[in-house]
């Protein structure tokens, strides 16, 4: 139980230092989208399903469309990362 | 040397996430990193609403037909983040809509160049001379005469 | 709240599987192997989550997977067509 | 210097967080109002899903103030991005697999969207959920084929729509001599499909509301160019 826990916990920091460091922006929209996944894996670890059910369809899906779009609006999304 | 609790490690997780996000609100220059920060320091103040309500040995506060009495987490701190979640999508959507107003007008999206140009804006409207800089200068040099495009 | 040993293996797999999928995310030298890394960890993740909802013994739980597992094709389709779109 | 100056405020921010939360016993918590609504909820309240019960009938106001938030964000979203222009280049449509799989999924997403929004106060799930996913089945089409109409006055009635039948459902319990937004209706079998009263109705509302606000905000943000408003 506990190795679980800290494995999720240290992946989700380790993703929530990649969305301040990496330089491409849609990693860091993908990366900010995985903290959102893992936080609702630890929600439903938490007992709370409606709260991960909310954070996985608000925090991975809905928030990374409309990230993504106003990327694109941006031009910040040109594949250019070498 | 006592072990490590699993309580210990999600406090220290939830703490974590609001500190990450808040040093990059506070370190970063772009606006879009802005408010990808923003969402990570609320993922971690919603962990730690979630994680005040919760108790061992209990089950998720949904009633499944079962007629044995068990006991539950607290519903209230959920309902709460439930609409914490819902509301801060609502301020991330008018967020990055700002933010691509602001890109639309000034073109840039470094805050520093923003601050910059929006005074140097403000000012020609109000028809003030325009503000030089916005530090003062090292060891105590007189300030310039108030030309120049202030750029 | 203990793993049997199946459950362990089950849980190691799924946290190998991740963190493979992350170095790729993180190293990973163009956009778009990060986008499908992204992708990757969100299908291991849903079984992830089927796997949880097994371990507690309560099928409340796998719905969140089902809505997970729409959403996060939404998410990944809106990312692919960023790129796709800033390439012309 | 600033960054010094940051990293330091940072770090103080996370030892005062570490030093207050030391002060809480993890798994411990009192409950002084959740163990008195667990008690209460299933007679008064009717819903299987405790959280459901607290969301819509004890704290019902409160999600009206919150779906008021969320339409006030999105009109305003709406207000400062501007609407299309008729001459604007669009984006190529998107492959045959992407067109063919969105064709596929869109009733599936909508039969799930309905479920989800309809059992919310039975299993997990609710409007807000519910929306969201009816929102992204709405917006897919226009994902995978960029030059498909969107029907913003259609989307703007439906979520007008239901944001009355959410308030009118609360004055029909103020007529009837209640509280705002108190569950109307007889209770039902705890677990029934029609059951918990008027709370399926209010979620109805909610889900409705929230996944036509969103789904209009999506389409916005996905119009490469716009006027000048």
């Amino acid at each position: 139980m506990i190795w679980v826990v800290a494995l999720i916990v240290i992946m989700m920091l380790v993703a929530a230092v990649t969305v301040l460091l990496v330089r491409n922006h849609i990693a860091a929209v993908a990366a900010a989208s995985l903290v959102s996944l893992l936080l609702s894996v630890l929600f439903a670890l938490l007992r709370a399903p409606d709260v991960a059910m909310t954070e996985a369809a608000v925090g991975a899906g809905l928030s990374s469309v409309i990230l993504a779009l106003a990327l694109r609006r941006l031009g910040l999304g040109r594949v250019k990362d070498a | 040397m006592m072990p490590i609790e699993v309580g210990t490690v999600l406090y220290a997780g939830a703490i974590g996430l609001v500190v990450v996000g808040i040093a990059g609100i506070v370190l970063s220059h772009h606006l879009f990193r802005i408010i990808l920060a923003l969402v990570i320091a609320e993922a971690g103040a919603n962990l730690l609403l979630v994680l005040s309500g919760f108790r061992w040995e209990a089950i998720a506060p949904i009633i499944t037909g079962g007629d044995a009495v068990q006991t539950m987490v607290d519903p209230v701190p959920q309902a709460m983040v439930l609409t914490s979640i819902v509301i801060g999508v609502g301020v991330q959507a008018l967020a990055l809509s700002l933010t691509l107003r602001a890109y639309g007008a000034y073109k840039t999206l470094d805050i520093r160049e923003l601050q910059r140009r929006m005074s140097a804006d403000l000012a020609g409207e109000a028809g003030t001379p325009l503000p030089q800089s916005l530090e003062e200068p090292v060891g105590g040099r007189p300030l310039p005469a108030a030309e120049g495009d202030g750029r | 709240m203990t793993l049997n040993p199946l459950e362990l293996i089950v849980a190691a797999m799924l946290g190998v599987a991740v963190l493979l999928g992350m170095l790729r995310l993180i190293l990973g030298p163009t956009a778009p192997d990060r986008i499908v890394s992204a992708d990757t960890i969100s299908v291991i993740i849903t079984a992830g989550l089927t796997g949880l909802a097994a371990w507690l013994g309560s099928a409340l739980y796998l719905d969140v997977a089902l809505i997970y597992g729409i959403l996060a094709f939404v998410g990944v389709v809106a990312l692919a067509r960023t790129i796709e779109g800033g390439r012309q | 210097m600033r960054n010094l100056a940051a990293l330091v405020f940072v770090g103080g921010l996370a030892f005062l967080l570490l030093v207050i939360f030391n002060q809480f016993d993890f798994a411990q918590a009192p409950m002084v109002v959740g163990q008195g609504i667990l008690m209460d909820a299933p007679d008064r309240v009717g819903a299987a899903n405790i959280v459901t019960a607290v969301v819509l009938g004890y704290r019902g106001i409160d999600t009206l103030g919150e779906i008021s938030i969320l339409f006030a964000a999105s009109a305003a979203a709406g207000l400062v991005l501007g609407r299309r222009r008729t001459d604007a280049r669009r984006d190529p449509p998107g492959g045959f697999i992407l067109r063919s799989g969105v064709a596929l999924l869109f009733p599936l997403m909508l039969v799930v969207g309905f479920y989800i929004i309809l059992h919310g106060h039975l299993t997990p799930g609710g409007g807000f959920q519910g929306g969201v996913i009816l929102a992204a089945a709405f917006f897919l089409p226009l994902l995978a084929r960029p030059e498909t109409p969107v029907n913003h006055a259609g989307l703007s009635i439906v979520e007008g729509g239901a944001g009355a039948v959410f308030i009118l459902t609360g004055l029909a319990a103020l007529l009837q001599g209640g509280e705002f937004l108190q569950p109307l209706l007889d209770n039902g079998v705890l677990g029934e499909l029609v059951s918990a009263g008027t709370l399926p109705l209010l979620y109805l509302a909610v889900g409705l509301k929230v996944g036509a606000e969103l789904a209009g905000l999506m389409a916005r943000l996905a119009d490469v160019e716009v006027d000048e408003p």
